[in-house]
């Protein structure tokens, strides 16, 4: 991208969120004023009170949502992994992640991957800020370090619906292991590592103040276009993602439906009924997923301000619209509006707003919910038949699809002509100018960017894993059921 | 003796009950099962996948009786049991060669 | 009413909550000082987490808390008509709600209704503020906006507890879009319109200021009278209702009875046996409405200070006594505690103490609590049973018996002679003089208002629906479940 | 202990929370500048929504964690003790129980008890402020009662689990009433009723005012030496417990040992299988548990800031490190990586981490994580088996185990030298110097002096309630399950 | 052969299946149903609605034996199953004409 | 006509199911039972606690036939429940005397 255009590059800053804007702040807040900016109690109690409603999501959230899916069988194996996911990704994440994602920079290949200077959250004290997305506000670090944590946890978790029933305990382990580790790290880097908006400011207020000076100006040019060069190269191409759409949903959803083929289908898929155990179960699940998204969608907003509250009424309307238009959809071609489509439409709606959510306005966001719906829908039943993979809880049909649909809907409902709130230019501190050229093209980058490196990725770690511990217990185990076969329990003895 | 086994429809139990401790008959085994006959069952659709459900739930009754009140025992069930729809179910009678009561060790027509 | 009595109709205004102030404030703030007051972030990361709590309460909360009170062969139907109803007011409220029962002015007939002129949530962005109950403080009107949206979505799920297990969705579906327009919304906005206290404040300030120019001075009362004026019609009444005893609990309660009588009863009430197929989900349901309810009680205070404070303590002193209280009364007159009982008594409490939880000190809220139950154990029992009427889940006998106490109550313990906050009084910047003549009588009105437009209006809206869509499957279909043949899925396969 | 030695002395204060400062809070805040602080709306909101999740860890979460573990037959009656037990204990702490541990002086007695002046809360308004752990901030008292109020709620239902399956309702009742009074209200009075903040900086300011003037130095000195004379002797002795590791987990796990001991085994204990009838629900609870878990431990940092963050990002790590620990532990043991194991590391890692969330650095948490599942564990299995007790539910192996680890872990890592935060000295306004022998003295003395009194008062108190009402049903009562039998319902009726 | 149903009470489970297998018996099944007899059953209360639920939880054995082990194998679960208290059950003897192991086609005497 | 009982493994019934009806019998009954044998079960552990679950979940079809039909039916069943390995389950052959078909009171073999 072109350098010399700062007020588009810069459109990059506003834009991909929640950033790790954490490791140059402190210089950057001096640069501005005599005393650096303290932490609002405001934010911070948000932030943290959002982290914990993304835990929730994981669990019991997510686990609950795939367990009601599966059979009573098998019940306790997807709880247990999702547990299994996020203790293991919570200790990862502080021992080396977050340094390498979003902590510390990389130094000349910062555009690729961090640094590990903050390995084992080194430095990091109580006393410690994070840069927000306003110029000259920050929250504390710890909060900030949390909160991405928890979007850690909870991304390869989202995977093992694709492969419920049918894969080995030992395997899904190392599978996180190394996923997390050289899929989830790199892209979300790509992403979130950008350039610190009081950085860009102080840097856009030097080129001012050189005035005609041609070398300040310069020097202060070169200065600004090195801050953006040493952003994410996702985050540089000006692809814009409120909370995560493209990181975390398309990414987890094109690494499930790799795995659902590489893995096969399970054992009398086809022939056997393999209904939910329980879609109370689901349902718990979902609404709390639907809950906690309020903390991941808006607490990416990282203040609780006018946008926050953008985010979340946003987040409300377009689950809302989902959830009724797939109960309409499946109403017209199956004859009965049920339960389980209610909830998918909930899930669907969730994950297409989410990179939309403090973009959009508000009815943009009812168009986008009500649009999800009968496309996902098609994936998880016509399409899915027909490919014939087993994405056993269709993790691929809803996450992955409306995750595209979302990435791409953000490019055209940020359009202030429609009412969205346009990108953040902190060069000229308000809004750019929307090109829909430029921000199409960079919204499909970032989308073909985590397919191509999520796709191929994950098959080759699953590979790793074959070798190494093999994917599938023997098929009488799977018979019998992983809960006794590989937790040696069952989920209910009534 | 004699074994009578029922099946009926589930909301069809506490009628047979009394009719059955009506004939003053005072013991009774209850099973739920599931039924699978004329009466066709469902469709369940789980997101993609179709399922068509042909057992449906049913009341399983056993009562031990006098041979002497077999007659008059399945009589009270049919009656009891009987909705003139397709499903109603069955009543089977088999032979029993002797009974005990645990508690008392009484067997035969003292047993039930 | 006096509008001579500015005291007195002042009162009407801290009176109300949680209120739709929205409209006239920016003109308001402006009024008082030149620069506009900003959301305080702790008040808006308040409000929204609150939003996301109320949220709770539909969803797991009241889908579990009524799903376990029925049939297993009807628990999904339940669940799939809370999220049907919530998703449908979702979309509603954003497009004509909000904008009629708070969002615009209805000008002439704004003492009846709202206007259309945020239909759409038109002009509305997230630099839009909504007034508080503090003259010069705001909050996002966004996070107004969801806050009230969710309050919208609750109100129409808490009735079908009264006709669970024999309604068809169809009819479910048109008797919520009809009953949350010509019911919630009107009597919404007959209570929480009210006059924004910046108005109240600058116009009392005007008459003052006026000294003794007798025709400023004029002028300036004409100017208050019209904007008490212009409140709600029940607003004016000076009733008061911290969080909405009336226009959700009572409101909703008597719809219940109303739809329970006109349905009917279910086949076989009476004759089999009913019992709950799973108390666990009740309990779940119960806990999650109870956690839920501070963001509904204390979250009415849209502001995060001591009066929030205050709110919540006193809903958790209110829903421990009332708990206990049921317990005792069971266990006396049935010869066990259960837990149904108890969490009867958890709700019971809630209900009753939402209109006061603001208003009553901690021991007003013990003596409100220990009060409710019997009354409501009595209603759902003897009362019950006498009439005759299947009343399934005991909406009548707890929301609209509880609702009614509370309102009642309300007016008596709001007394500052009783520990009471008063009612604060904008014209003088204090608690007006309590006179429970005065209050008790806006209550009354305020309690019959709403009993007899939702009982009657209940009544026509279902014989529009019988019309329409027929209100009740088969008897063999409800026989068979709702669940297998409205919604062609069943909760459990063990 | 020596009152000399002001900057140890002072150590005392910065160091047990969550507090009861609220007693001499207004005149301290006088004394240090002209108009008393105003609470912060960020630090309010925070310390609410906190209240509201240490509820739900209650209910549903410790419900349902303890509900799943036990037989179908005795579900219901663990779900009932635990809501009576919530709402008996919400009834006393505004009637006695505040004001005796932390809300009114004691007197001359207050270094072992507090006084009545704030019984039924008298005197306490929504205005009415209570100290933080920041000289000069506040937060409404009413928040800083409820918060405290679920503390009181969930101890001693923490104790049910020990003696789960087989005490009579009645019983359950009446230990309740008379342990929270007489074990728990001392214990937290002893640990939490510490001098205030402003006060020691305010009698430390004098100090060094005083200069070279002897006899107002000397008047200084003895003034401060007062000040912490008058706190709980545990305070005094200058043991530290960030988040109540010794108040709520050692002592509830005690008295289980104790009960489980004197009530004696289950009716078939050994002989019949008794597996957990819903892991499902085990999961949900344990699950809620650790999402509420942030309200109690980063609550009770009372302010939203930095420290509240430490005290969130400590708690993730630590129980997601106890969880994978344990889950490796019994891989390695027992062949197989469990569900339950994997849900009682969380709760093990959550109890550890509890004194030390506000000290320790996040690689000590992460030790402490690690090293306190494979102990817990041992006393669950072996040790158990070996002594033979029924702790039904592993309260004494899991809370008081972890409890005690936590509490000497957190002198320890308490210390700067290993990245912990120090323990905070008022007189100096900074950490004050880290004594590893006194620090650790001081820990083992509240250990132990929690133990006695709470292992010694809670065999009295079950004397008392067997002489009273009996502890045990008649054994077919057992047999046939507590729930009918004692509460007249079955949990589910599918 | 023989086929002995026996009704027993839930918890006794453990104890007469020792007893068989004492007797050298390899194999038997199972099954939850409910019972109804002179054993009185309770009232359940919720809200308002009181039941009286006159069913209660028991357990059926089934195993089939050889006719010579009848006699043994009756007195077997009595001794196991006995309680002395009301609702101990009862033991059903019926006869089985035919017996075939699925997995070998062996048959009577064999297949069990 | 008789009652034939046959104990196969849960996930064979529908093999079974299809093996009877292409016999043209209409009808049968399903029972979820837990079965003792020759098959070994597995163990549980639940933290401190070990337990050695013996019984299986089995499924046990019944279905009455006209005593023509016995073998056929006894024969297709054992094919289509045959998997070989241990624990593929029983069948038993019990006479019956009398059956009714409750609907419509027709007896025997019409009622079947
Ligand atoms: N041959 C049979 N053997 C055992 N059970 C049978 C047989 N035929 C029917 N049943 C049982 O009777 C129930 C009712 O039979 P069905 O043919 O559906 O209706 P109807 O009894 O009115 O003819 C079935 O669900 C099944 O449980
Ligand atoms: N006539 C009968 N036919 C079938 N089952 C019976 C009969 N009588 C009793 N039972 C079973 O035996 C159980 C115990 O019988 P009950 O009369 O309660 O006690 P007891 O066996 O001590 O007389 C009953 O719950 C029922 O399941
Ligand atoms: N004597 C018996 N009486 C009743 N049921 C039996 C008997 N023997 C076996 N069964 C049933 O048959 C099932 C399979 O028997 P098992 O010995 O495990 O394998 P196999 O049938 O291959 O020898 C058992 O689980 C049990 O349900």
């Amino acid at each position: 991208m072109n350098l010399n255009l700062p007020a588009r590059c810069a459109a990059v800053v506003g834009a991909l969120a929640p950033a790790g804007l954490a490791l140059l702040l402190a210089g950057a807040a001096m640069a501005q004023d005599a005393k650096p900016p303290v932490p609002n109690n405001g934010d911070t109690a948000w932030l943290l009170v959002c982290s914990v409603l993304v835990l929730m999501m994981s669990v019991p959230g997510l686990a609950l949502f795939y367990g009601g899916l599966v059979r009573t069988k098998n019940m306790l194996s997807v709880l247990t992994q999702v547990m299994m996911i996020i203790s293991l990704c919570g200790i990862t994440w502080v021992l080396y992640g977050y340094s390498l994602a979003l902590g510390a920079s990389g130094g000349a290949l910062n555009p690729y991957i961090g640094g590990l200077d903050k390995a084992m959250l080194a430095g990091v004290t109580s006393s410690s800020n994070a840069a927000t997305f306003s110029t000259g506000v920050v929250v504390p670090e710890f909060a900030f370090i949390v909160f991405q944590m928890t979007f850690f946890m909870i991304t390869p978790a989202l995977i093992i619906g694709a492969f419920a029933e049918r894969m080995k305990f030992s395997a899904v382990l190392l599978f996180t292991l190394l996923w997390s580790t050289f899929i989830y790290i790199p892209i979300a880097h790509w992403v979130w590592a950008i350039a610190a908006p009081d950085d860009v400011a102080a840097a856009a207020k030097a080129i001012v103040e050189a005035g005609t000076d041609a070398a300040k100006k310069a020097a202060a040019e070169a200065k600004l276009a090195e801050i953006f060069g040493s952003a994410g190269w996702l985050a540089q191409a000006g692809a814009i993602d409120f909370a995560g759409g493209t990181v975390v949903h398309i990414n987890a959803g094109i690494a499930g439906l790799v795995a659902a083929i590489v893995i096969g289908k399970r054992t009398g898929y086809g022939k056997e009924a393999m209904p939910p155990h329980s879609l109370t179960m689901t349902l718990i699940g979902a609404s709390l997923l639907w809950v906690g998204w309020f903390g991941f969608n808006a607490g990416s907003n990282l203040e609780a301000n006018g946008t926050a509250a953008l985010a979340v009424i946003n987040t409300m309307i377009a689950t809302c619209a989902a959830a009724f238009s797939w109960m309409l959809c499946e109403w017209a071609t199956k004859g009965k509006p049920s339960l389980l489509g209610m909830v998918s439409g909930v899930i669907a709606g969730l994950v297409a707003i989410t990179p939309a959510c403090g973009f959009a306005s508000p009815m943009g966001a009812l168009v986008l919910g009500l649009a999800v719906s009968p496309v996902c829908l098609l994936f998880c039943t016509s399409i899915k038949h027909a490919l014939g993979y087993d994405d056993a809880l269709d993790v691929f049909g809803i996450h992955c699809i409306a995750g595209i649909l979302g990435a791409l809907g953000t490019g055209i409902l940020v359009n202030p002509a429609l009412g969205g709130t346009g990108v953040f230019d902190y060069t000229i501190g308000a809004p750019g100018a929307y090109d829909m050229v430029f921000q199409m093209t960079a919204q499909v980058k970032a989308v073909l960017a985590t397919i191509v490196w999520s796709g191929i990725g994950t098959f080759v770690i699953l590979m790793v894993c074959k070798l190494v511990v093999g994917l599938r217990p023997a098929e009488e185990k799977e018979r019998e059921g992983l809960d006794i076969t590989e937790h040696g329990e069952r989920a209910y003895n009534y | 003796m004699k074994l009578i086994t029922a099946i009926i429809k589930p909301f069809k139990l506490e009628e047979v009950r009394t009719a059955l401790t009506d004939l003053g008959l005072q013991g009774m085994t209850v099973t739920e099962v599931k039924g699978y006959g004329r009466q066709k069952g469902h469709t369940e659709i789980y997101r993609g996948a179709e399922y068509a459900v042909s057992f449906l739930p049913k009341i399983k009754i056993e009562v031990v009786v006098e041979s002497s009140m077999t007659a008059k025992a399945i009589d009270a069930i049919q009656r009891a049991a009987r909705t003139g729809q397709i499903g109603d179910g069955k009543i089977f009678v088999a032979p029993i060669e002797h009974t005990v009561r645990i508690r008392t060790g009484e067997v035969d027509a003292a047993a039930v």
